[in-house]
C-alpha cells in the first residue's frame, strides 16, 4: 500500500478508465481500437474488484478471483474478436467500423 | 460434499461428455468419414435431452456457487428441447458442401454455448454467472460469423461480439459496485446485505439490468439484434432468438427474484417503461421488414417485451407463465424459423415477397408457417394464445392493467405484421412462386416436433401445472 | 252462440293466398280465379251469416249491442301485462266492416277474372288480392290495438304489392314505394301512439280500453297536461290518428293516394276506395269512446283534419283529367267527410249521431265508390286510357257501364233516394249541431262533389265523341255483373237502419232525415251538377276560359297545391341528399378515416424511427450507454431522493 | 360425449373429413352432411331443452358439464345452455347449413374454404355453449380469425384491405375484452376465495363498484366492436362487401351476434352496477347506430354496402334493447339477433346469387331482375320485407318486442331514445324499397340479363331454409319468446337489483 493513496483515488482512476473505455468505444473508428476500448472497460472492472477486495474486504478473495476470471475471459474474447476482425477485413478490405454497415433499418 | 453430489450437475456433465466425444470423433475421423459427425451429434444430444428429463434432486454445490432446483432443471430441459429441434432443422444447411468441413465446429461451439447457459442458469454467485454468460456469448459470435464467405455473416459476428463486450463490461461494472457495497458475490449473501435504496446499489442494479436486457434484446439495448439475426446463418439466428434469449430471460428472472428482491419497486418501474418501449418499437420496426430473418428478429424483440409482463409481477404465477411462455415461444418461433431455414436451404430465398403464392406450390410449409405466426400472434387454438393470455393474467394479478392494455394494443399491431407473410403465401399472386420442393426427412422431423409442440402444449394443462409447482415468487 | 267459425272468414283468404302464392306457376289462370273468388265467396256468405246472427239474434243484450270475443289467443307475451293477442272481436262496426269488405272484395274478385284476363301475372294478382282480403279482415276483427297494427302493416304491404303489380312500369314502382313509405311514416306515429297509450294503460285490449260506465271510461287514464297543453292521452290518440290519417290519405299524408292509381283498377276499387283507405276511419271509430270521453282535443284534431281534407281534395278533383285520379281525390274528400263526422260526434244516443253517420257513410261510400272505380275500370278496359280527354260519348258503346256508373254518380252527388243522400245528410246534420264552420265547409264540399263528379260523368259518357283506335265495347259479363250488383247496393244501402244497428254506445236511437238541411244541400248539389252539365255535356270552351282567367290559382290547384313538390324537396333534397349523403360521407371520411388513421400513424411512426437502427455499431453503443444512464438518473432520482 | 360438446366435435370431425376429400364435390358433400347433422342436433337440443324445462328443471343452465382444465387459474371447460344459448345455437346451425349450400360452387381451393368456414362455425358454437369466460374467449377468437383468410382469399374487390381492417378491428375489440375479462377474474372472489372465470359463479357475487366502473367500458366496447357499435362499425361495410357469400352470411348472421351475446352475458350480467350507471352513454351510441346506419344505407350503391349499413342499424338495435335492461326489451334483443341473423344471411345469400349471375353489385347497373330471375327476386322481396319489419316475418316480432319493452322503461330519456330508434323503421323502409325498386322492378336494364338462369337446387335449399325459419318465427313467436324470457330472469333480476 502506497502512502497517501487510498481507495478513493484508485476508484477514481478505474472510473476514469471505464469512461475512457466507453468513450473509446463510441468514437474510435478502427475495430481493433474499439476492441481495446472494451478491454479498458474490463480492466477498470478488474481494478475495482482488486481494490475493493484489498481495501474493504480483505478477508476473502472473491474480488481477486473475479478479476482473474475477467482477465481470462477478456483474452478469449480478444482472440475471437481478432479472428472475426480478420474475417471482416477479408470481406470488406477495411476495418473501419463506419464501413461495416450492410445491414440496417 | 460427496462425489455423488456432483450428479446435481448432470445436465452439464452429460453435455460436456457429448462435447468431448464429438471432439474425439472430429479428431479420429478423416475427411471422408465426417458425415458421421452430424448423426452422432444429434443422437448424443437426444440422449442428453432424455437424460435431462430423469428425476433430479435439488441441492447446491461449491458452497452455493452452483444450484440445482426443479425449476432450473425444467428450464434446462426446455432449452434442450429447443436445441434439439434446431439441430434437426439445421441438418440440411450443415450438410451443404461448403459447410462439410466445419460441421463438428458447429456442434462443439453450439454445445459449449449451451453449457454456458446451463451454468448461468444454475449460478449461485456472480462469478459463476459471469463465466456462464461469457461462455454463452463469445462462441456465439464465432457462430454468427460462421459463413466465412458472406459479408453479412462477418458483420453479424463483429457486431455481436463488440456489443456484447460493451454490455458485459457495463454489467461487470455493476457487479463490481455490488461487490463493493455488499462485500460478496454470492446471491444469497448479497440479498441479505441490501438494506435500502442506496444510490450506488440502484445504479449497480441498473447496470446489471442493462447487461441482461442486452441478452434478451430489450429496447433500448436491442439494437444489435436485428443486424445479427439477419447476418447470421438461419440456424444460429433461431438459436439466438429462442435459446439464448430464453436462457437469459430465465436467469434474469431468477436473479431479480432472489438477489434484487428489495429493489422490486425500482425494477418494476424500469421494466414497465422498458416493456412498453420494447413491444412498441419492436412492433414498429417489424412492420416495415421484408427480410424474413430480420422480420423475425423484430418480432422476437416484441415478444421479449411480452415476456417482461410475466417477470414484472414478481410472483410464482409470473415465473410459471414466463417459463411456460418461453416453452411455447421456443416451439412457435422454431416452427417459423424451421420453415424459413428450409426455404432458404432449398431455394436461397429469404424475403417475405418471395413467399408470394407459396400456398399453391408448397401448401404444407405454408400451413406450418401460418400456424407458427398465429401462435406468435397469440391466436387460438395454437399455444401462443395460452402463453400470452397467461402472461397478461400474471401482470394483471399485480394490477398492471395499463401495461396490459398497452401490451394488448401492441398485439393488434403485431397481428398486422404476422399476417403479412400469411397474406403473401395465401392471397398474393406471383409470377414465379417458390417452386415445389421435397423436404428431407430430418428437416421434416424437426418441423413436425415443433409444430406438434406448438399445437399441443396450449391444451396440455399439466405442463403448466407442473411448471407452476416448481416456481417461486418474491 | 259460438262464433268461432268466423275464423274461417279470415282464414280462407289466407289459405288461398298460400295456395296461389306457392303454386302460382302450376295453376291455370282459370283455376286460380275460381279458387280466389270462391274462397272469398264463402267468406262473404259466412259474413252474412255472422251479420245476421249478430245483429238479429245474439248480439244484443239488455238493449245494447255487446262486444263479443269470438276467438282469442296470445300470440306474443311482451310484459307481464302487455301481450299481443290474435283474436276476433265482433261488435257492430266490425261486423259491418266484415260485410263491406267481403262484399266489395268478392265483387272485385269476380270483376278481376274478367279485367285481368290474359295477364301473365294473373295468379300473382289473385294471390295478392287474397292476401289483402285476409289482412283487411284481420284488421277489422282485431281484438286489440296491436293486432290492428299488425294487420295494418299487412294491408300496407298488400297495397304496396298491388300498386306495384305492373312492376316493369317505373311509375307504378315509384307509386307503390311512395304509398308504402308515406303510410309507413304515418304508422310510426301509430306505433308511438300505441306505445304511449299502452304505457299508461297497461293494455292493448279494445275491451278494456273502450269499456264504459255510462258516460265515463272504465279505465282511468293519466291526468294532467304534458306537452303543448294537451294531455298524454290526447297526444297518444293524436299519434294514433296520425296512423289513421296516413292510411286514409288525410291531409297532409294524402300524397300517395293519387299515385296509387297506378295499380290495376280493381285494386283501386278494393283497396284505395272501399276498404283499406277507410281503415283510418275505422281506427278512430274503434277507439271512439276513448277519443270522445278522454281526449276531446284529439277528436277536434280529427274533425279539422277531416274537414280540411274534404275541401282540399274536392277542390283539386275539379281540375284533374285522369279519371282515376279524380276518383282518388273524391275518395279522399269523402273520407274527410267521415273523419269530420266522427270529429263532430259525441257519445251516446242522439249525441252520437256523427259516429253513426260516419259509419253509415263509410258503408254507402264503399259501395258507390267501388262501383265508380269498377266502372272506370270497365271504361279504361275499353278505351285503354286513363285520361278523360281521350274519352267522350261512350254512352252508346257501353250501356251497362253507363247506367251503373250513372247510379253511382247520382249516389255520390247525394241524389235523393240513393244511398249517398242519406248518409251525407246525417253527417251534415251532426256537423250542424256541433260546429257551424265545419258545417259550411261540409256543405261546400257537397256542392263541389256534385260538380266534379258530374264533370267526370259528362265528359266520359257525353261530350265530344273521340276517335278510338278500337271501337269501345261493353265489358264481358264477369265485369258487368259485379257492376250491376254493386249498383243495387249503391241504390239501396241508404235504407239500412243504421241508427238501430251501429251507434256510439251500442244502443239504438231515433234518427230521421233533417229536411231543413237536406233540401238546401240537395239544391246546392243540383246546382253543381247543372254547372257541370253546362260545361261538359256538350263540348264547350267555357272551362278552359275560366281556367285561363284564374291562371295562377288554377295551376296551383291542378298541381295539387304543390304538396308533392314540398315532400319531394324534404325527402329528396334534405333527407336524401343532405342528411343521408352527408352521413355516408361522414362515415367514410371521418369515422372510417379515423380508423385508417391509426394505421397511417403507426406506419408513419414506424418510418420515422428507422434511423435508430442505423447499422452503425457505435451508434448502437451510444444508445445503449445513454439508456443505462437515463434510467439510472431517473430511477435514482425517483427512488432515492 | 355429452350433447353440447358434440356441437364442437362434429365440426372438427367434419373438418377432418374434408381433409380426406379430393375436390369440391367431396368437400361440399362432407360439409353438407356434417352441417346437416349439426342442424338436426340443434333441433334435438331444442326439444331436449324444452323437455328438460317441462320436467321442472329450473336451473339457470342445463346440460351443464364441468371439467377442470388449468387448475391453478381455475379455468374449466364449463359448458351449459339456457334458452338464449339454445336459440343462438339454432340460429348458427341454420345459417351455417344455408351457408354451405350457398358456397356450393366454390371453385378456388374448395377444401380450404369449407374447412375455414366450419372452423369459424365451431368457434361460434363453442362460444355459445361456454360458461367459462376463458373458453368463451378462446372460441371467440377462434371464430374471428378464419375471417381473415376467408375474406382475403376468397373475397372480391378490395379484399386485402378489408380483410386486414376487419381482423385488426375485431382483434382490437378482443384486446379490450381480455383486459375486461382479467379485471373480472381478479375480482371474482372478494372474500379471498378461489378466483374463477365461471360466469355463473361470478354472477353470485358483487364486484366492487369502482372496479365495475373501470372494466365495464372495456368489456362492453370490446364486444360492441363485433356488434358493430357506432363508431366502431367501419369494419363492417368494407368487410362484408369484400367477403364471399357464405362468409358474409356467417359473419353478419352469426358472428356479429357474438358481440351482442357477450354484451349481456358477460358485460352486463357480471357488471350490473356499471351497466346501470353507464348504460345511458352507450344508449346514446346505439341510438345513433340505429338511425345512422339506416341513413347510411340510403346512399349506398353497392348491394353489400347497403346490407352492411343495414346490419349496423339492426345490430345497433340489439345493443340498444339490451341497454334498456328489462325483460321484454332484452327478450326483443335476442329475438332481433335471431331475426337479423336469419334475414341478413338470406340477404347476403341472395346478393351472392345475384352477383354470381350479373357480376355486378351496383344496383344502378341492374334492374328488372324480377322478370328474369323471379325466384331469387321474390325471396329478395321477402327478405326485404322481413328487414323492414313486416308482420308475419321475424323482424316485426323482434322490433315490436324491443320497442314495447324499451318504452316500458320508467325513465323519460330512455323513452325518447326509443322513439328515436323507432323512427329508423321508416328509414329502413326507404332504403329497402329503394333497392327493391331499382334492382328488381322496372324494365330489364341490361339486355344480357335476359338470359340469366333462376335459382339452382342448392341455392333453393339455402334460401328456403332461411325463409322458412324467418316465417316460422314471424308467425309463431311465442314459444321462442318464452324460452328466451325464462332464461332472462336471472340476468334481469341482477340488473334490477343493481339499479336500486
Amino acid at each position: 500500500m502506497i502512502e497517501g493513496i487510498d481507495i478513493t483515488h484508485i476508484l477514481i482512476v478505474s472510473t476514469c478508465m471505464f469512461f475512457i473505455g466507453v468513450y473509446g468505444f463510441l468514437v474510435r473508428r478502427n475495430l481493433i481500437t474499439i476492441l481495446m476500448a472494451t478491454e479498458l472497460i474490463l480492466n477498470a472492472v478488474s481494478i475495482n474488484f482488486v481494490v475493493l477486495n484489498k481495501f474493504i474486504y480483505p478477508d476473502v478473495l472473491q474480488g481477486y478471483m473475479f478479476s482473474v476470471f475477467i482477465i481470462a475471459i477478456a483474452a478469449a474474447e480478444a482472440a475471437v474478436a481478432i479472428a472475426i476482425i480478420i474475417n471482416v477485413y477479408r470481406r470488406y478490405r477495411t476495418i473501419n467500423v463506419e464501413n461495416v454497415h450492410d445491414m440496417k433499418y | 460434499m460427496s462425489f455423488e453430489s456432483l450428479l446435481l450437475m448432470r445436465h452439464e456433465l452429460v453435455l460436456l461428455l457429448a462435447i468431448v466425444l464429438l471432439l474425439i470423433a472430429e479428431i479420429g475421423t478423416n475427411d471422408s468419414q465426417k458425415s458421421i459427425i452430424s448423426p452422432l451429434a444429434i443422437i448424443l444430444f437426444a440422449l442428453h435431452t432424455i437424460v435431462g428429463f430423469l428425476p433430479l434432486q435439488e441441492g447446491s454445490l461449491f458452497g452455493g456457487m452452483f444450484n440445482t432446483t426443479n425449476i432450473v432443471a425444467t428450464m434446462k430441459n426446455i432449452l434442450n428441447l429447443g436445441v434439439l429441434i434446431i439441430l434437426l432443422q439445421s441438418w440440411k444447411w450443415l450438410n451443404a458442401t461448403e459447410n462439410r468441413v466445419k460441421v463438428s465446429e458447429f456442434y462443439i461451439v453450439l454445445f459449449s454455448t449451451l453449457l454456458g447457459m446451463f451454468y448461468m442458469i444454475s449460478a449461485g454467485d456472480f462469478l459463476m454467472f459471469y463465466i456462464g454468460l461469457e461462455i454463452a456469448t463469445i462462441p456465439l459470435a464465432a457462430l454468427a460469423a460462421f459463413n466465412r464467405h458472406e459479408n453479412k455473416s462477418a458483420e453479424a459476428g463483429i457486431k455481436l461480439l463488440l456489443s456484447s463486450a460493451l454490455s458485459s463490461g457495463i454489467l461487470l461494472y455493476g457487479i463490481s459496485m455490488i461487490y463493493g457495497t455488499t462485500g460478496s458475490i454470492y446471491f444469497a449473501e448479497i440479498s441479505q446485505s441490501f438494506k435500502g435504496f442506496e444510490p450506488i446499489q440502484v445504479m449497480a442494479m441498473i447496470f446489471f439490468f442493462s447487461g441482461m436486457a442486452f441478452k434478451i434484446s430489450l429496447v433500448p439495448f436491442h439494437l444489435w439484434t436485428a443486424d445479427v439475426y439477419e447476418g447470421a446463418p438461419v440456424s444460429i439466428t433461431s438459436y439466438l432468438s429462442v435459446i439464448s434469449k430464453g436462457a437469459a430471460a430465465f436467469v434474469f428472472m431468477i436473479i431479480l427474484f432472489t438477489v434484487f428482491k428489495l429493489f422490486t419497486p425500482v425494477w418494476q418501474d424500469m421494466m414497465t417503461a422498458i416493456a412498453i418501449l420494447t413491444m412498441t418499437i419492436g412492433n414498429l420496426f417489424a412492420l416495415r421488414q421484408n427480410n424474413l430473418k430480420r422480420y423475425l428478429a423484430f418480432s422476437s424483440i416484441a415478444q421479449a417485451g411480452f415476456i417482461l409482463l410475466g417477470i414484472i409481477s414478481g410472483t410464482a404465477t409470473g415465473m410459471a407463465t414466463v417459463v411456460y411462455f418461453i416453452l411455447i415461444y421456443i416451439f412457435s418461433n422454431l416452427s417459423a424459423f424451421g420453415v424459413v431455414s428450409i426455404i432458404s436451404a432449398y431455394t436461397g430465398k429469404d424475403s417475405i415477397s418471395d413467399l408470394n403464392g407459396m400456398y399453391k406450390t408448397n401448401p404444407k410449409l405454408s400451413l406450418a408457417l401460418t400456424l407458427a405466426l398465429f401462435s406468435l400472434a397469440g391466436i387460438p387454438p395454437v399455444a401462443g394464445f395460452f402463453g400470452k393470455f397467461f402472461l397478461f393474467t400474471a401482470a394483471a394479478e399485480k394490477d398492471f392493467y395499463i401495461l396490459v392494455l398497452i401490451a394488448l394494443l401492441n398485439t393488434i399491431v403485431s397481428l398486422y405484421y404476422y399476417l403479412m407473410p400469411v397474406k403473401a403465401m395465401f392471397i398474393n399472386k406471383s409470377e414465379s412462386p417458390i417452386a415445389y420442393f421435397k423436404t428431407d426427412k430430418i428437416s421434416q422431423l424437426g418441423l413436425a416436433i415443433s409444430i406438434i409442440g406448438m399445437v399441443v402444449i396450449g391444451f396440455a394443462s399439466p405442463v403448466y401445472e407442473k411448471i407452476l409447482s416448481f416456481c417461486f415468487g418474491i | 252462440m259460438d262464433f268461432t267459425y268466423t275464423l274461417a272468414i279470415i282464414g280462407l283468404p289466407f289459405i288461398t293466398f298460400l295456395i296461389l302464392g306457392l303454386l302460382h306457376n302450376k295453376l291455370s289462370h282459370k283455376l286460380a280465379g275460381i279458387i280466389g273468388s270462391s274462397s272469398l265467396g264463402i267468406s262473404f256468405i259466412l259474413s252474412c251469416i255472422t251479420a245476421y246472427f249478430y245483429f238479429f239474434k245474439y248480439g244484443k243484450i239488455d238493449g245494447a249491442y255487446q262486444k263479443i270475443e269470438a276467438f282469442n289467443i296470445t300470440w306474443l307475451q311482451l310484459t307481464d301485462q302487455l301481450h299481443i293477442d290474435m283474436g276476433i272481436l265482433l261488435d257492430p262496426i266490425s261486423v259491418m266492416m266484415l260485410m263491406v269488405v267481403t262484399t266489395v272484395s268478392l265483387m272485385v274478385h269476380i270483376y278481376s277474372t274478367g279485367y285481368m284476363h290474359g295477364e301473365t301475372g294473373f295468379n300473382r294478382f289473385f294471390a295478392f288480392l287474397s292476401l289483402f282480403s285476409f289482412s283487411m279482415l284481420g284488421l277489422v276483427v282485431a281484438t286489440n290495438l296491436f293486432q290492428m297494427y299488425i294487420f295494418w302493416e299487412l294491408v300496407g304491404v298488400s297495397s304496396f304489392l298491388l300498386i306495384g303489380y305492373y312492376y316493369e312500369k317505373p311509375s307504378a314502382v315509384a307509386a307503390s314505394k311512395k304509398a308504402f313509405i308515406t303510410t309507413r311514416f304515418a304508422d310510426l306515429g301509430f306505433l308511438i301512439g300505441i306505445l304511449l297509450l299502452s304505457f299508461y294503460t297497461g293494455t292493448f285490449d279494445f275491451f278494456e280500453l273502450t269499456k264504459t260506465n255510462g258516460h265515463e271510461l272504465a279505465m282511468t287514464m293519466p291526468a294532467g297536461t304534458s306537452f303543448l297543453g294537451l294531455s298524454i292521452v290526447s297526444w297518444a290518440l293524436i299519434l294514433i290518428f296520425m296512423g289513421g290519417a296516413g292510411k286514409s290519405a288525410m291531409f297532409p299524408l294524402h300524397i300517395w293516394l293519387p299515385d296509387a292509381m297506378e295499380g290495376p283498377t280493381p285494386v283501386s276499387a278494393l283497396i284505395h276506395a272501399a276498404t283499406m283507405v277507410v281503415a283510418g276511419v275505422y281506427l278512430v271509430a274503434r277507439l271512439f269512446p276513448v277519443y270522445v270521453l278522454e281526449a276531446p282535443d284529439a277528436l277536434t284534431v280529427v274533425m279539422w283534419v277531416g274537414a280540411f281534407s274534404a275541401l282540399f281534395a274536392a277542390i283539386i278533383a275539379c281540375t284533374q283529367f285522369d279519371i282515376k285520379r279524380v276518383l282518388a281525390f273524391s275518395t279522399m274528400s269523402q273520407i274527410g267527410y267521415m273523419m269530420l263526422a266522427l270529429g263532430v260526434s259525441h257519445y251516446g244516443d242522439h249525441e252520437g249521431l256523427g259516429f253513426m253517420a260516419s259509419m253509415f257513410h263509410l258503408t254507402t261510400h264503399a259501395m258507390f265508390k267501388a262501383l265508380l272505380f269498377l266502372g272506370a275500370g270497365s271504361i279504361i278496359h275499353a278505351v285503354h286510357s286513363n285520361s278523360m280527354l281521350d274519352m267522350g260519348g261512350l254512352k252508346k258503346y257501353m250501356p251497362i257501364t253507363f247506367i251503373t256508373f250513372g247510379i253511382a254518380w247520382l249516389a255520390i252527388c247525394g241524389f235523393p233516394g240513393l244511398s249517398g243522400f242519406f248518409s251525407k245528410d246525417e253527417i251534415l246534420a251532426a256537423a250542424y249541431h256541433h260546429n257551424k264552420v265545419v258545417f259550411y265547409i261540409a256543405v261546400l264540399v257537397a256542392g263541389l262533389t256534385a260538380f266534379y263528379m258530374s264533370r267526370l260523368f259528362f265528359s266520359i259518357f257525353f261530350g265530344k265523341t273521340q276517335h278510338y283506335h278500337h271501337t269501345p265495347h261493353e265489358s264481358p259479363a264477369s265485369m258487368t255483373i259485379p257492376l250491376i250488383i254493386l249498383a243495387i247496393f249503391a241504390t239501396f244501402a241508404g235504407y239500412i237502419p243504421f241508427h238501430d244497428l251501429i251507434t256510439s254506445d251500442g244502443r239504438p236511437f231515433e234518427a230521421h232525415i233533417d229536411w231543413a238541411i237536406a233540401i238546401p244541400v240537395t239544391l246546392l248539389a243540383f246546382g253543381g251538377m247543372a254547372l257541370a252539365f253546362a260545361f261538359y255535356f256538350k263540348p264547350s270552351t267555357m272551362p278552359d276560359k275560366i281556367a285561363a282567367s284564374l291562371k295562377g290559382v288554377y295551376t296551383t290547384i291542378y298541381r295539387k297545391f304543390y304538396i308533392d313538390e314540398v315532400y319531394l324537396f324534404v325527402t329528396q333534397k334534405i333527407l336524401f341528399n343532405i342528411v343521408s349523403q352527408s352521413i355516408a360521407w361522414f362515415d367514410r371520411h371521418i369515422i372510417d378515416a379515423t380508423m385508417d388513421g391509426f394505421a397511417t400513424v403507426t406506419n408513419y411512426a414506424s418510418e420515422s424511427i428507422k434511423e435508430l437502427q442505423s447499422g452503425q455499431i457505435q451508434k448502437y453503443g451510444f444508445v445503449f450507454i445513454s439508456g443505462v444512464f437515463v434510467f439510472a438518473f431517473i430511477l435514482i432520482y425517483v427512488f432515492v431522493y | 360425449m355429452d350433447i353440447l360438446s358434440l356441437f364442437v366435435v362434429v365440426p372438427i370431425l367434419t373438418m377432418i373429413g374434408i381433409l380426406f376429400t379430393k375436390d369440391l364435390k367431396g368437400a361440399r358433400m362432407v360439409s353438407a352432411i356434417g352441417m346437416g347433422i349439426q342442424l338436426l342436433m340443434s333441433f334435438n337440443l331444442l326439444f331436449q331443452y324444452i323437455a328438460e324445462r317441462k320436467a321442472g328443471n329450473t336451473a339457470e343452465m342445463v346440460f351443464t358439464k364441468s371439467y377442470v382444465w388449468f387448475q391453478s387459474f381455475n379455468i374449466h371447460y364449463d359448458i351449459g345452455v339456457d334458452g338464449i344459448a339454445v336459440a343462438m345455437i339454432m340460429l348458427t346451425s341454420i345459417v351455417v347449413f344455408a351457408g354451405v349450400f350457398s358456397s356450393w360452387m366454390t371453385k378456388e381451393l374448395p377444401r380450404e374454404f369449407f374447412i375455414s368456414l366450419i372452423l369459424l362455425s365451431s368457434g361460434v358454437f363453442g362460444f355459445f355453449i361456454s360458461l367459462d369466460m376463458f373458453t368463451m374467449f378462446l372460441f371467440y377468437e377462434l371464430a374471428v380469425i378464419p375471417m381473415y383468410l376467408l375474406i382475403g382469399l376468397w373475397g372480391s374487390g378490395n379484399k386485402e384491405y378489408s380483410a386486414m381492417k376487419l381482423t385488426l378491428m375485431l382483434m382490437g375489440g378482443s384486446a379490450l375484452l381480455i383486459l375486461g375479462l382479467l379485471g373480472i377474474y381478479f375480482h371474482s372472489a372478494p372474500d379471498g376465495g378461489q378466483l374463477t372465470f365461471n360466469i355463473l359463479e361470478i354472477s353470485k357475487i358483487t364486484i366492487p363498484h369502482d372496479t365495475q366502473m373501470f372494466f365495464f367500458p372495456f368489456l362492453f366496447v370490446g364486444f360492441g366492436v363485433l356488434g358493430a357499435l357506432f363508431p366502431f362499425h367501419t369494419w363492417s361495410p368494407d368487410g362484408h362487401a369484400s367477403a364471399p357469400t357464405a362468409v358474409s352470411m356467417l359473419h353478419a348472421g352469426v358472428l356479429m351476434k357474438l358481440g351482442g351475446y357477450g354484451c349481456f352475458r358477460v358485460a352486463m350480467f357480471l357488471l350490473p352496477d356499471a351497466a346501470q350507471e353507464m348504460g345511458w352513454l352507450f344508449l346514446i351510441l346505439t341510438t345513433v347506430s340505429v338511425v345512422y346506419g339506416a341513413f347510411g344505407a340510403i346512399w349506398q350503391k353497392d348491394l353489400k354496402y347497403i346490407n352492411a349499413y343495414s346490419s349496423v342499424s339492426h345490430c345497433g338495435l340489439v345493443i340498444f334493447a339490451l341497454l334498456m335492461m328489462n325483460k321484454t326489451s332484452m327478450d326483443g334483443a335476442i329475438l332481433q339477433m335471431i331475426s337479423h341473423g336469419l334475414m341478413t344471411a338470406l340477404f347476403f345469400a341472395l346478393i351472392g346469387m345475384i352477383y354470381g349471375r350479373t357480376h355486378t353489385r351496383n344496383i344502378f347497373e341492374m334492374g328488372g331482375l324480377m322478370k328474369v330471375i323471379p325466384f331469387i327476386s321474390v325471396v329478395y322481396v321477402i327478405a326485404g320485407l322481413a328487414s323492414l319489419g313486416l308482420p308475419g316475418l321475424s323482424g316485426f316480432v323482434a322490433e315490436m318486442t324491443i320497442f314495447v319493452g324499451s318504452f316500458q322503461h320508467a325513465d323519460t330519456f330512455h323513452r325518447v331514445c326509443t322513439i328515436l330508434a323507432a323512427s329508423a323503421i321508416v328509414i329502413t323502409a326507404v332504403y329497402i324499397l329503394r333497392v327493391v325498386g331499382i334492382l328488381l322492378f322496372g324494365p330489364v336494364k341490361n339486355p344480357e340479363f335476359n338470359h340469366l338462369e333462376d335459382a339452382t337446387w342448392f341455392e333453393k335449399v339455402s334460401m328456403i331454409t332461411l325463409v322458412v325459419s324467418i316465417v316460422i318465427i314471424g308467425f309463431a313467436p311465442l314459444w321462442l319468446s318464452e324460452i328466451i324470457r325464462d332464461s332472462l330472469t336471472p340476468i334481469v333480476e341482477r340488473l334490477a337489483l343493481a339499479g336500486n
